[in-house]
């Protein structure tokens, strides 16, 4: 119970994808202008993530190490996740009516998936905790998109430096955020 | 007549106006800022003088390359204030350049780049400490003794020279909450040191004194109605609240509710530094989930994380968080049709 | 003043958000006998002196007109009449200067009085408590009145809607919360009868259950002029003396508890809310066949002899000043309404019209520039209709309409707290006009969009229609010869048919 | 071996999902939207033929939102937020924006050659064939399009109040 907490809490604020691995950062900045597109990808990896992780976490677990296959990993995990988001889109409306399967490609071609994936591999986690971590990296994603999508909306009408504004202000956001995101450093050994 | 045109209904004012607050503010600040100078010696002072004149350089500059009305802006006071609250968070001994590098991180980037005066996300003084924090966390790690002898001199050579590295033992120590982190860390019971040189009735020795006249500018800024009682209460209660339960929980592992309270910056945090009106939730309820979340995370980073205070990095998190606070905890509009 | 409460029938008072203390200043006037103003030299009466469309003349120039006389009528169902507020001569039917808008010129009838001051002939009503509602809504209606508290909101209609739905309560308005002002008071204290027996006459016209009249706590004298006079029919109560209690909203929810919904009106919850000013018009109008053609108006500030005046609508601005004794100041203006919600007058010479509360001369707007928004949530705390005030100023200045009107927009009410109290000493209450006035043009630009797209789209489609139909031509005459070259017998066929109907043409003209 | 055997069996699987799901860009859904943005005058300013053949090249990203100079700044505010853009300014190159105008024909000169009406995008100018003509205040658009064919030169855009 107490690994479930700490697997999530180091996932989601600890190690966050987008500020502290820096991994997340590119669908940050393209997401973060509109509100609508923030909340579509957010959505949709909480249910992409979790879903991937474990689906790679087996498929590394059951086919490639008996297989002796472990230097595929990169190859396999990127069509992995191009099945995974296409299958989804097969799916008849996967998400009700919010439309966000629409988002779907975005989310999927993006490095923040396969680096989860990745980071997953490296910390050797088992099938359950590989779904815990991919769900703490999402949650962390999307609150993470929430809190930019925010203060973008704000910066926008702020007196900003010509040449800083749009993705530029919010590069520096995010590293600021990166800063504070420091002091949760030690917090999980 | 023509600024007559201009004007529009109400045709009366509170009069107050964003320099009163400033200076109300820089007044209620000066108590603590008399009685750091008495525990902490003239480093202090020194600092304070160095960061408000880098802050009003820095302040200047970025307004000519802006090209804003520097008489509108530099007599606003935001920029002393800045540089007050930073000297008053670092520690007396460090160089004089940290003072310089962090004030130009807190007014250029974390103030100007967002757009000055009203625009900024993140609380500058805050900003600029985080950045010498993790850039220089050696010269930030020396803090002199409580009462220790320094003369104004030494000071200005400490500052200005650097600190001398025989009789270092004699001047220095860790600050109370890093030594009891370092100390609990080591698997040390509580009560073993707690009864140390360092520690006084209420929290740290001298610290608590501190923390008091920062409590005693606080309340003067609460009573002529500067600051809302929200913030700072509810920092302070949640504070208070989840020491208490995890001090009664385990005595021997975490420190007392008082000891949080007292040491630290936890009071200048809560009346100065979690106020500041710009980079604060504005709604009713986003105010309580703000103070709130400093409380959660500076007990948590302060308990658990590596940084023995985590004040700084708590009001930054939550200063990123405001925005979407304030979306979420918008109120209802008088007369709401509930649906 | 009076901590004892008076409510007879213990009514409990609620509160509402936000709001502010102010100085009032109404010692200024409010012990002061009001006075009548004497003719001035010209009445120019504007023909929109109300909310809705604007009356229509019915006179001509250099007609002469009596005092009561209807000079012109209503022209849809929220509008009202204007009458002869003296008898005179009509000297123009032009333009004159907008209260709201400084560019803006609006139609009105100028009359040159000629000192008579004779009354057309009145018909009065004594059995206003037996008659028909119905008939006094159209009395009410035919003397032109509309709501004196400021807004000038057509009365008859509030009425009219009044007796569609069951009303629960009817509400009479004497809570002047704005500073200086103090015409409310002076009425009651002068007319108290007129506005209770209006009351009872408005109770009987809309045939409401309950009757509250409301007063401030500040203005006992007024309380008890009411209180003498008043059965237990009639609720009198006080309420607490804070801005805007005075506001309808406000005041609904401080008697009742009940908020109007947002974007609704009082009737929605079964309220009427009249001013006090208005039941006395109303009763003067059933009782005496009078008209509106006069009102109480609080001349005060930086005058010398602040003081409550009865001042005949259309009457110059000027002229009410001439009789407190004002001298013209380059750095004071004068602001018509209070110094919270008030207009400021360009040109004194624009007339009093049936909305106008108070006359203000103030200097009081020494203000420094504008700084940029510091998000202290002062204007968050005071704000009456719970709105975020310093979110709406940033999307308003962004002109992000479509977030403005997120935040409700159009539930603020304008009364000008949020400013009051910025440290930033933000115009707030004008951005948001600005934004509301943009908003309107946008939405007219959109509607013109839209109708634009209709006429294209309808053209091209009857475009279409007809290019296929020359098609089909085509294709018969093509089927009628397939021996010849289809393209040259195309052509010679069409020839053809035009030669031929163009002989017939001519053959037609020349029978 | 067994490793090249997987990846070209899930490579097979990933390509016949592509090729089963329907394409479907971002932006389709906001054409109407982006439509109903545009002022409707078909003046043809943005370089298409009409409002919206524009705005159907905006939705294939074929065309930038700045180039509708009767829309103006309003017009770019919508789209850059529909589509999530940065708001920039209106493309000179298209043109300037300017007060509404709308077309005036000097009916002194006209010889209703019915050339203006054939051009009207929205049946705003009345006339037949040899007689005079005149414009509908209440519908013209302001599009200029009636200004160039006319051979008299005789219709002129006037600005109007409000």
């Amino acid at each position: 119970m107490e690994g479930i907490f700490l697997v999530l809490i180091s996932s989601a604020l600890v190690n966050n994808i987008v500020v502290s691995h820096v991994i997340g950062t590119d669908p940050a900045l393209v997401a973060t202008q509109r509100r609508d597109v923030a909340y579509g990808i957010s959505t949709i990896m909480l249910i992409l993530l979790p879903l991937t992780t474990v689906i790679a976490s087996a498929t590394t677990q059951f086919i490639l190490i008996p297989l002796q296959l472990q230097y595929l990993q990169t190859l396999v995990f990127v069509i992995l996740i191009i099945m995974i988001v296409y299958g989804l889109r097969l799916w008849p409306r996967p998400f009700g009516k919010s439309g966000s399967e629409m988002f779907l490609p975005l989310a999927g071609v993006n490095v923040t998936v396969l680096g989860t994936l990745l980071l997953n591999q490296q910390q050797d986690n088992n099938l359950f905790y590989s779904f815990i971590f991919g769900l703490g990296t999402a949650i962390g994603f999307a609150l993470m998109l929430a809190l930019l999508t925010a203060i973008n909306t704000r910066v926008e009408m702020a007196d900003v430096p010509a040449p800083l504004k749009g993705p530029s202000i919010t590069l520096i956001t995010l590293g600021l955020i990166s800063m504070a995101f420091l002091g949760f450093s030690g917090l999980i050994k | 007549m023509s600024y007559i045109d201009k004007i529009s209904s109400p045709y009366i004012h509170s009069l107050t106006s964003i320099n009163e607050v400033m200076r109300q503010v820089i007044f209620a600040l000066v108590p603590g800022i008399i009685v750091t100078t008495w525990f902490l010696g003239w480093g202090v002072l020194v600092h304070c003088v160095l960061a408000v004149c880098f802050a009003l350089a820095f302040e200047a500059i970025m307004l000519t390359l802006r090209k804003r009305p520097l008489q509108d802006f530099m007599y606003d006071g935001s920029a002393i204030i800045t540089g007050l609250l930073f000297a008053l968070t670092i520690t007396p001994f460090a160089p004089w350049w940290v003072s310089l590098s962090g004030i130009c991180f807190a007014i250029v980037v974390a103030k100007h780049l967002y757009g000055g005066l009203g625009y900024n996300i993140f609380n500058p003084a805050m900003a600029g400490y985080a950045f010498v924090l993790i850039c220089f966390p050696v010269e930030l790690n020396y803090w002199p003794i409580i009462n220790g002898d320094n003369g104004i001199i030494e000071s200005l050579k400490i500052i200005f020279i650097g600190l001398p590295h025989e009789g270092l033992d004699s001047l220095s120590g860790a600050t109370p909450l890093a030594f009891t982190k370092s100390q609990l860390n080591g698997m040390v019971m509580l009560s073993e040191f707690s009864s140390g040189p360092l520690f006084g009735s209420l929290g740290g020795k001298g610290w608590e004194w501190i923390g008091l006249a920062f409590l005693a500018g606080g309340v003067w800024l609460m009573i002529k109605g500067i600051i809302k009682w929200q913030i700072p209460l509810i920092f302070i209660f949640i504070l208070f609240a989840l020491s208490l339960i995890f001090h009664g929980h385990d005595p021997e592992r975490y420190a007392s509710s008082m000891f949080n309270l007292f040491t630290g910056g936890t009071l200048l945090a809560a009346f100065f530094i979690a106020t500041d009106p710009v980079t604060a939730s504005a709604t009713p309820r986003g105010k309580i989930i703000y103070a709130a979340g400093i409380g959660l995370l500076t007990y948590i980073i302060r308990t658990w994380g590596g940084y023995p205070d985590g004040i700084a990095f708590a009001v930054l998190i939550m200063n990123a968080a405001v925005p979407f606070i304030d979306n979420v905890t918008r109120p209802d509009v008088f007369g709401k049709v509930k649906s | 003043m009076s901590s004892e409460v008076h409510t007879r029938f213990n009514r409990e008072l609620h509160s509402f958000p936000g709001g502010l203390e102010l100085k009032t200043h109404k010692e200024l006037t409010n012990s002061k006998e009001s006075l009548r103003t004497p003719l001035p030299d010209k009445i120019i009466l504007p023909l929109q002196q109300h909310i809705g469309s604007p009356s229509e003349p019915i006179v001509k120039k250099g007609d002469i007109v009596l005092k009561g006389q209807k000079i012109a009528q209503a022209s849809g169902y929220i509008s009202v009449p204007v009458h002869a507020s003296t008898s005179g001569k009509i000297l123009d039917i032009g333009t004159c200067q907008s209260i709201h808008i400084k560019s803006e010129q609006v139609p009105c009838i100028i009359i040159e009085p000629d000192g008579e001051d004779a009354w057309f002939e009145l018909e009065p009503v004594t059995d206003y408590l037996s008659i028909d509602p119905e008939i006094l809504q159209r009395l009410i209606y035919e003397a032109g009145i509309v709501g004196m508290g400021g807004a000038g909101f057509p009365a008859h209609v509030k009425l009219n809607e009044g007796t569609a739905t069951a009303i629960d309560t009817l509400i009479i308005n004497g809570v002047e919360c704005e500073p200086y002002i103090s015409c409310d008071d002076r009425i009651i204290r002068e007319k108290a009868d007129y506005i209770v027996s209006g009351t009872r006459m408005l109770q009987h016209a809309i045939q409401a259950e309950h009757c509250v009249i409301a007063v401030e706590e500040d203005m006992p004298e007024a309380f008890e002029a009411l209180n003498a006079l008043i059965d237990d029919d009639i609720e009198l109560v006080t309420v607490p003396a804070r801005y805007p209690a005075g506001g309808e909203k406000q005041l609904i929810k401080v008697l009742t508890g009940k908020e109007v919904p947002a974007g609704g009106l009082p009737i929605h919850i079964g309220i009427v809310m009249h001013n006090v000013g208005t039941a006395a018009a109303a009763f003067r109008a059933v009782t005496r066949g009078e008209p509106l053609l006069s009102r109480y108006v609080t001349v005060s500030g930086n005058v010398e002899d602040p003081r409550n005046l009865q001042v005949l609508l259309g009457t110059p601005v000027e002229h009410c000043l001439e009789q407190v004794g004002y001298h013209r100041r380059d750095d004071e203006a004068v602001i018509m309404g209070g110094p919270m919600m008030g207009k400021y007058i360009h040109d004194i010479s624009m007339p009093v019209v049936k909305t106008t509360n108070s006359i203000l001369v103030t200097s009081g707007f020494n203000r420094s520039r504008e700084k940029p928004c510091i998000g202290c949530g002062d204007c968050v705390d005071v704000c009456p209709a719970k709105l975020l005030p310093q979110e709406l100023f940033a999307y308003a200045r962004a002109k992000d309409y479509e977030e403005v009107r997120a935040l409700h927009l159009f539930d603020c009410i304008e009364c000008g707290c949020c400013a009051y109290v910025c440290p930033s000493n933000i115009p707030l209450v004008k951005y948001y006009r600005e934004a509301k006035t943009d908003i309107a043009i946008y939405e007219k630009k959109q509607a013109g969009y839209e109708h634009a797209r209709h006429r294209f789209e309808a053209r091209s489609e009857r475009l279409d229609r007809i290019e296929n139909r020359v098609d089909d031509r085509f294709d018969k005459i093509k089927t009628l010869s397939t021996d010849q070259d289809p393209v040259e017998e195309d052509k010679q066929s069409y020839i053809r048919a035009a030669v031929e109907r163009m002989k017939q043409k001519k053959n037609k003209k020349k029978d | 071996m067994f490793g090249v055997l997987i990846i070209f069996l899930l490579a097979l699987i990933s390509g016949f999902l592509i090729s089963r799901s329907a394409q479907m860009t971002l932006q389709q859904d906001k054409f109407e939207a982006i439509l109903s943005a545009l002022p409707q005058t078909q003046c043809g300013k943005c370089n298409y033929s009409g409002c919206r053949p524009y705005a159907e090249a905006i939705v294939r990203g074929e065309a930038d939102i700045n180039q509708c100079p009767p829309g103006g700044e309003a017009t770019i505010k919508t789209i850059a937020k529909l589509l999530g853009r940065q708001i920039k300014p209106l493309n000179p190159e298209n043109g300037l924006e300017k007060d509404k105008h709308i077309a005036l024909i000097d009916e002194t000169l006209c010889i209703g050659c019915v050339k203006c009406i054939k051009a009207c995008p929205v049946d705003a100018i009345l006339g037949a064939a040899k007689q005079m003509h005149s414009v509908l205040a209440e519908e013209c658009t302001g599009c200029e399009l009636c200004v160039a064919p006319c051979p008299m030169d005789c219709i002129s855009m006037q600005a109007v109040t409000g």
